[in-house]
């Protein structure tokens, strides 16, 4: 909002304050005797220290600083200075793999690599391609070719056992070679490259090679009956190999070895427990038993009290983890110490995901996708200190400076001044470590809750599961919409839409997946088409957002009754994302539920709602003892 | 450094010029253009890899992605950027690999700035055999449209007291065996002994 | 290769395994420049000039004039004296160089009006040895000093804090940052800067980075001097390198104006190395960087072949080139900042030798980046001499009584510098609210070698703080802020002083330093006055009792316990 | 400050910040005494305080001139005129003096705007030098260049910094101070 247009300011002015984990924004407004509002000025700057503690002072002092300038006026003007009462919370994320595949006696081979040559399906007797020569005629053998092998010598010695009479049905190779030697070859035969570890190939054992033509996947060995055709087994050992199968299934080459006692196995990794106390009860939930069943657990407990991990797992990590950072957070030179066992969780969010990993016991780094569950908690705790904030902004402003009111009523105060919304309203703040939700009820009450996974958690989600390993990259990829660049000059937008540019694109996204930030396009690095990234990221939303918050919002809602909802305004940071409201909102509207981003002000976009809110509720309430 | 492939050694290649170079139409083409003196004044690279063996690995490496390699030599100069450009701008995919005959090597397209490029692997005495078979994969797959993990790029505080001046002669050397004026031409290799097909 | 060779002596076989062989040489082609000094290819001295203007330069005429010739001619020579210096037999002159009877002007009084061709005939009849003599009375500024690069492997800057903490304490007069990550640039940029004046205050730091952050670093106070601006021999290598003498001019005057100390870059071996020599040796093209330098009005310049000491290294007499290159921009009256700062060979014995020729006489910054952190953690690529040889550096120093500007410093205080580094920047960081460090950090940093002890950072945050430190337009005074404010008064009062110094315009003169109490020391208040024997800086005093202790020295009033 | 005419300097002067201090003022007028730690605490001081002033600038060219090193006083003079020049119109004007950005008419109306805008003489007549050097070594940007990398860039307009020229010109560089073989 720009300066304010007229003559002086009529009544007192007074400047709202919302310090939040990541803003600081201030609105300034001048209350007429008859209570009426004018909004002069709006200011946003970065939280300074952690939310709630007496660091908070610089940002507070900026963003007043700011909304006076805006506005013409000096800090000689101010009659009141109003803060949100804020608690610290903080939160924190873990994940923990919980499954793990594992193939034994390398009976398996399904990397899937890029260019394998030939088509079809060869079944044979595993030999090394040194002891081609001395094969006897007629028996299928499959050829395994040594890292190091020149394509040229290989297919030379292919085409001389041939010529003698072996009969070569398939080949296996370290290099990535295998067009290479199809083309070499008189006779052609499927072969599978980019086996890493093709000297851990058990030889003499009979084996099934599949490669399927360009564009198509493999038939006869991702299906269990046809592994039980090749290799003759009976229903048991068909029983027995089904997961091999399933291993396989999509890929367009594959190699299976028949072992004695070869098996590709998917164990759960024990990973712990989590210990969840709320409602008087204790209840124990292994990490391992998937989001559901952690979540039913949590819901059981409701309201939590406190949670702790197994030490020596990633979760009992993370959770001590939240906790000593609350207490240092917490901690006041000359007073004593927060005792660490009073600061509890007080949410918990678990989400299942997956992890793609280096299968153990695979021959060419076969990846699978096991399953993890991402947790975040949440902690906050009763003792604020934003008195001691407002004292210090009294003090170096010199003007009054007093707590204002409770964020969650604060928040809905603010959301009120968006247009067309009307009380009972509820507000979703979407920020960036955990999701706030509060309801104003017909009659003026006000309930509020905080609950755990927010930005953070969808970064981290988008981060692990494509693989990415750049927090960065991952921040991005949620953040902007996606891209393919097709030429230098033309790149086609997720929704298929096609952009020529004048100038030409930067080399390094050429023909790459990206990402369009403000800064220009960004490549992201996987292998991975545009659509797949995409449905990642609007699961990853879609997992967090929208589950918080309708977790969030049944938390508030009478009876738990998401239709007894009116208007859900979506306020903080995230409702700026390009597609979480339009997610939540999508989610909501089963339930009869208006709901859309708040407009604060008329002007201000879901920012803002709490300084907003400040003002009003001192406006209503203009003769009041300083809150101690 | 890392050994060339065990059994390189015995392989040669001799360049048949058959005639100027032309503008290709097939989409699925990647032109590898040499220097005046790849493979002809010289026939190894700075850190001794030949010339054959470098060849024959970036072929190698656009045909097992199911691409095809036209050669073509430049002859009226020894710039990298302006070998891998002219090119670039014959090639029907767009793409093209250029090549010094010390070994520096760049991955180009036809629409990108001359002084610009895709891939650049200018630490020559870095490149052995299987980095030009990456190269030539990661060139036949640009062909493709697809997007291939940029070639691992190694560095070496040492490399300058080792090849910095050779560097510099070989240069000079390349820069000698300019043809002012002659256009530049296509060229077939012969490779010698060793190779089955 | 496997074939069977002649059989070789056991002797040989030594040999062969010896560094040195490691080390690349060639012959020397002059027809393409590829030759150090002595090139019959390089024009013969002539000058000529007719109404104040010069119209023929070492036999060529006006006409035909390149843009070195042109801006050299317009710029660099005096012409009021040209023609009578360029008549004073090339002997004399070089007789000159070395007579202690003649002082460092009259010298200046003589070149100033000479070309190209004419100083290379100069420092061509002079050997090594000569050429030191030279050195030591042509230094710009009396006293010599030593320049370190702080870098970080990871960017770190808590590292680069507390190297250049230490390396303050060791001597270095300036220190030199750059990056792997470029967007890390301003964390890095504030690191150096509050870890040097920790170390000693009044050391001045640069970071090496494209014209328009690094200038944007300097005007906001974050640095204080720049050095990588590069200047080439032919006018076809310095096209290519997207300049011309006027821009660069035009660029030197841009960095004055902000109160920033800066110098050129330049050094043999640049124009063959890029295939455009037009068939001149190194020398002599290198000697029109500095005429081309010195005409910009530049105070300064940084050569000594630089990254191109692999060429002037692998041919006969290149380092004497290299040597006389030196001595040629100190013979014009500009700072010599004297190279010795990239990875030259691999053998410490030639590593060795290489940095006489500079640290014997005494140059303006005998190293122009000394790694004042282990080689693999040196962004530039490596440098001659790393933290792995301060003490052979130090042991040097004493052998010879020479000042090469470093000095053995006990653990304890190396130990307090870089804890109160870290410290400081923790600081700096809490209150500028950039991502936050931690005691571990502060922990590691005292005792750490290299990028791998210390706990990663959380690159992400790192980086966006980096980005907010642009946006919002922190400043030097935001550092003096923040170190006044957590209590590191010294450190603060250190770095406000070394900003006051870029209102004052001291550091632009030529060869300017600023001692420890914040004195600025350059060629006009600290002139080179050698005399001959017994003048000039001596190494003596307190300064001389400072480089006589090394890590362990035998006590000799009590032989069982060591000084120091 | 003062109306007085400058001070005459001899090398003794040097260095001003401890022996001539009373001549030394910001851009803004304070004298250097008052660049105190009281002054940066209570906020006093800003960024332009800590910036030279063109008179320092000529005070700085005089010692230069007295200690025989009139190329580096012509520099500091050169500089005081722009002390005046916002930063990314100094850069922007570096990058239009560049081989090939600007045609002869661009760097006509580059040194205009230095000598009647910024009342830049000094700096004027080096481009206009610069620009002759140029039309006869071929170094002038052609009208319409059309094609590579570097289009010419309208000379002295901030907006148009000839991105790509700069980011070639930063990428021969790094070659140069890699200095690794090519």
């Amino acid at each position: 909002m720009g300066a304010r247009e007229g003559g002086p300011p009529q009544g007192r002015l007074v400047v709202g304050v919302d310090i939040g984990n990541s803003t600081t924004e201030a609105c300034l407004a001048a209350v007429a005797p008859d209570g009426s509002i004018s909004y002069l000025a709006t200011d946003l700057t970065r939280t300074t220290g952690v939310k709630g503690t007496p660091d908070n002072t610089a940002g507070a002092l900026a963003a007043i600083r700011g909304a006076l300038a805006r506005a013409g006026l000096g800090a000689a003007d101010v009659d009141a200075v109003l803060l949100n009462e804020a608690t610290p919370v903080i939160s924190g994320l873990a994940m923990e793999t919980i499954t793990e595949t594992i193939i034994t006696e390398s009976t398996m081979i399904g990397h899937n690599p890029a260019t394998p040559g030939g088509e079809g399906l060869g079944v044979g007797t595993t030999v090394a391609m040194a002891e081609l020569p001395g094969q006897p005629p007629g028996t299928p053998v499959v050829c395994v070719v040594p890292a190091g092998a020149d394509f040229d010598d290989v297919a030379a010695a292919v085409n001389a056992a041939v010529a003698a009479g072996v009969d070569v049905v398939a080949a296996v190779l370290a290099g990535d070679d295998a067009v290479l030697v199809t083309n070499r070859l008189h006779r052609p035969i499927p072969v599978v490259d980019e086996v890493a570890a093709v000297e851990r190939v058990p030889l003499g054992m009979l084996a099934a090679v599949e490669v399927a033509p360009p564009g198509r996947t493999i038939r006869t060995l991702s299906n269990s009956y046809g592994l039980a055709t090749v290799f003759g087994l009976d229903p048991a050992q068909t029983r027995q190999v089904s997961p091999v199968a399933r291993a396989l299934t999509g890929n367009r080459s594959a190699v299976v070895v028949r072992t004695p006692s070869g098996d590709v196995t998917d164990r759960r990794i024990p990973v712990g427990e989590l210990v969840l106390r709320g409602a008087g009860k204790t209840l124990r939930v292994d990490v391992d038993a998937g989001a559901e069943a952690i979540m039913d657990t949590v819901a059981r407990v409701q309201p939590l009290d406190d949670a702790d991990g197994e030490p020596g797992t990633h979760v009992g990590g993370m959770l001590a983890q939240v906790r000593d950072t609350m207490a240092d957070v917490m901690d006041v030179a000359g007073q004593p110490a927060v005792p660490v066992a009073e600061i509890a969780i007080r949410d918990v969010l678990a989400v299942d995901t997956f992890v793609p990993a280096e299968v153990r016991g695979g021959l060419a780094g076969e990846v699978a996708l096991e399953n993890a569950v991402a947790l975040a908690a949440m902690v906050r705790t009763s003792r604020s200190r934003m008195q001691l904030v407002a004292d210090r902004v009294s003090e170096q402003l010199g003007a009054a400076a007093r707590i204002g009111g409770v964020e969650g009523e604060m928040a809905v105060g603010g959301a009120l001044t968006t247009p067309g919304v009307d009380r009972p309203v509820a507000v979703l703040d979407l920020g960036g470590g955990s999701t706030d939700a509060a309801l104003l009820t017909r009659d003026g009450e006000c309930t509020a809750v905080h609950v755990a996974g927010a930005g953070e958690l969808v970064t981290k989600l988008v981060d692990s599961e494509l693989a990415l390993d750049d927090r960065e990259v991952a921040e991005e990829v949620k953040r902007f919409p996606l891209a393919k660049v097709e030429s230098f000059f033309h790149l086609r937008h997720e929704d298929g839409t096609v952009q020529f540019v004048d100038q030409p694109l930067p080399p390094h996204v050429f023909a790459r997946v990206v990402v369009l930030t403000p800064e220009g396009p960004a490549p992201v690095p996987t292998r991975h088409g545009l659509d797949h990234v995409r449905r990642v990221r609007r699961e990853a939303k879609r997992r967090v957002f929208v589950v918080n918050a309708l977790r969030a919002l049944r938390q508030v809602a009478p009876g738990g009754n998401l239709r007894a909802l009116d208007f859900v305004v979506l306020l903080g940071g995230s409702a700026l994302d390009f597609e979480i409201p339009d997610l939540v909102a999508d989610a909501l509207a089963p339930y009869g539920v208006v709901c859309g981003t708040g407009n604060v002000l008329g002007t201000e976009g879901p920012r803002t709602a709490v300084a907003a809110g400040l003002v009003r509720a001192h406006a209503a309430r203009p003769v009041e003892c300083p809150t101690g | 450094m890392s050994t060339p492939t065990a059994t390189a050694p015995d392989r040669t290649v001799s360049l048949r010029e058959v005639g100027p170079a032309r503008r290709g139409t097939r989409p699925d083409e990647v032109v590898i253009a040499l220097s005046p003196a790849f493979a002809g004044h010289f026939t190894k690279t700075i850190v001794d890899v030949p010339h054959a063996e470098v060849l024959r690995q970036l072929m190698a490496g656009i045909e097992e992605q199911g691409v095809t390699a036209r050669l073509v030599r430049v002859l009226e100069t020894a710039d990298l950027a302006a070998i891998a450009h002219t090119a670039a701008r014959m090639s029907g995919s767009g793409i093209s690999v250029g090549i010094l005959s010390r070994g520096t090597t760049m991955i180009h397209q036809k629409d990108l700035p001359r002084l610009s490029n895709l891939e650049l692997f200018p630490q020559s005495p870095l490149l052995d055999a299987p980095v030009f078979r990456m190269i030539g994969s990661n060139a036949a797959q640009y062909a493709k449209g697809e997007h291939p993990q940029p070639v691992p790029t190694r560095n070496d505080q040492m490399a300058r007291p080792r090849w910095q001046a050779k560097a510099a002669l070989l240069h000079l050397k390349e820069f000698d065996c300019i043809e002012p004026g002659r256009g530049p031409v296509e060229v077939e290799a012969v490779f010698g002994p060793g190779t089955a097909g | 290769m496997t074939s069977t060779r002649p059989r070789q002596s056991l002797r040989t076989e030594i040999l062969e395994s010896r560094p040195v062989n490691l080390d690349g040489f060639v012959e020397e082609w002059p027809e393409k420049g590829l030759v150090a000094m002595e090139s019959d290819f390089d024009p013969a001295p002539s000058i000529r000039v007719q109404d104040g203007r010069v119209v023929e330069l070492d036999g060529t005429e006006r006409a035909d004039f390149d843009f070195m010739d042109t801006f050299i001619a317009d710029h660099a020579i005096d012409v009021a004296s040209a023609e009578a210096s360029v008549a004073i037999p090339s002997a004399e002159i070089a007789r000159m160089l070395i007579d202690p009877g003649v002082s460092r002007g009259d010298v200046l009084a003589v070149s100033r009006g000479l070309t190209p061709a004419k100083i290379l005939d100069v420092v061509k009849l002079m050997n090594v040895v000569e050429i030191m003599q030279g050195m030591q009375k042509m230094r710009a500024r009396r006293t010599p000093a030593n320049q370190g690069h702080s870098t970080s492997a990871r960017d770190n800057p808590i590292q680069v804090a507390a190297d250049a903490a230490e390396g303050a304490l060791r001597g270095f007069a300036e220190l030199e940052t750059t990056l792997g990550v470029v967007r890390y640039a301003p964390l890095v940029a504030i690191a150096l800067q509050v870890g040097g004046q920790v170390g000693r205050g009044g050391v001045l730091t640069q970071c090496a980075l494209e014209e328009a952050t690094e200038l944007e670093l300097g005007m906001r106070g974050i640095t204080a001097y720049a050095e990588t601006i590069s200047i080439y021999g032919t006018e076809s290598v310095f096209i290519d390198g997207d300049d011309t003498p006027w821009s660069k001019s035009f660029l030197a005057a841009a960095y004055a104006s902000r109160g920033i100390k800066m110098r050129f870059t330049s050094g043999t071996g640049s124009e063959v190395q890029m295939g455009n020599a037009e068939g001149k040796s190194m020398l002599y093209l290198e000697i029109r960087c500095i005429l081309m330098a010195k005409g910009a009005g530049v105070q300064g310049l940084q050569n000594g072949s630089i990254s191109c000491i692999g060429v002037p290294g692998a041919v006969p007499g290149g380092l004497r080139a290299v040597a006389a290159e030196n001595l040629v921009a100190s013979m014009v009256d500009l700072e010599c900042a004297s190279g010795n700062d990239q990875s030259f060979s691999h053998s410490a014995m030639r590593r060795t030798a290489r940095a006489m020729p500079q640290m014997l006489p005494g140059t303006d910054f005998v190293c122009s980046g000394y790694s004042s952190v282990p080689n693999a953690d040196n962004m530039f690529a490596g440098s001659n001499f790393d933290t792995d040889d301060f003490d052979d550096w130090n042991t040097i120093q004493r052998d010879f009584q020479v000042d090469g500007g470093l000095r053995h410093v006990r653990e304890d205080e190396i130990l307090a510098a870089r804890n109160k580094a870290a410290r400081a920047l923790q600081a700096v960081f809490a209150h500028l609210d950039l991502p936050s460090i931690t005691d571990d950090e502060v922990e590691a940093a005292t005792y750490a070698n290299s990028s791998n002890d210390y706990p990663l950072r959380d690159v992400l945050a790192d980086l966006k703080a980096a980005q907010s430190v642009m946006d919002r337009e922190v400043t030097g005074l935001d550092l003096v802020k923040a170190l006044e404010s957590a209590g590191f008064h010294d450190v603060a009062e250190n770095l406000l002083t070394v900003l006051r110094q870029r209102v004052s315009g001291d550091l632009l003169q030529t060869s300017a330093v600023l001692t420890a109490d914040f004195t600025p020391l350059s060629a006009i208040n600290d002139p080179n006055d050698y005399a001959g024997p017994g003048t000039g800086y001596r190494l003596s005093g307190e300064r001389w009792e400072q480089l006589k202790k090394l890590r362990h020295v035998t006590s000799a009033s009590n032989p069982e316990t060591e000084v120091g | 400050m003062t109306s007085a005419s400058p001070p005459t300097l001899n090398a003794a002067d040097y260095p001003l910040s401890i022996n001539r201090p009373e001549l030394l003022r910001t851009p803004t007028g304070k004298p250097i005494t008052a660049l105190t730690m009281d002054s940066v605490v209570s906020g006093d001081l800003s960024p332009a305080d800590l910036r030279i002033a063109p008179e320092t600038l000529q005070l700085q060219a005089q010692l230069a001139e007295a200690s025989g090193r009139p190329q580096l006083a012509a520099n500091f003079r050169r500089a005081a005129e722009m002390t005046a020049i916002p930063d990314q119109e100094v850069l922007a004007m570096y990058n239009a003096l560049r081989p090939r950005a600007s045609t002869a008419e661009q760097l006509a109306a580059l040194a205009e705007r230095l000598e009647g805008t910024y009342t830049a003489p000094v700096c004027a007549a080096l481009v206009r030098e610069a620009a002759e050097v140029y039309a006869r070594r071929g170094l002038l940007a052609r009208p319409e260049a059309g094609g590579d990398a570097d289009a010419g860039a309208p000379a002295g307009s901030p907006a148009a910094t000839p991105v790509t020229t700069a980011a070639t010109a930063a990428a021969a560089r790094a070659d140069r101070e890699e200095g690794q073989p090519a």
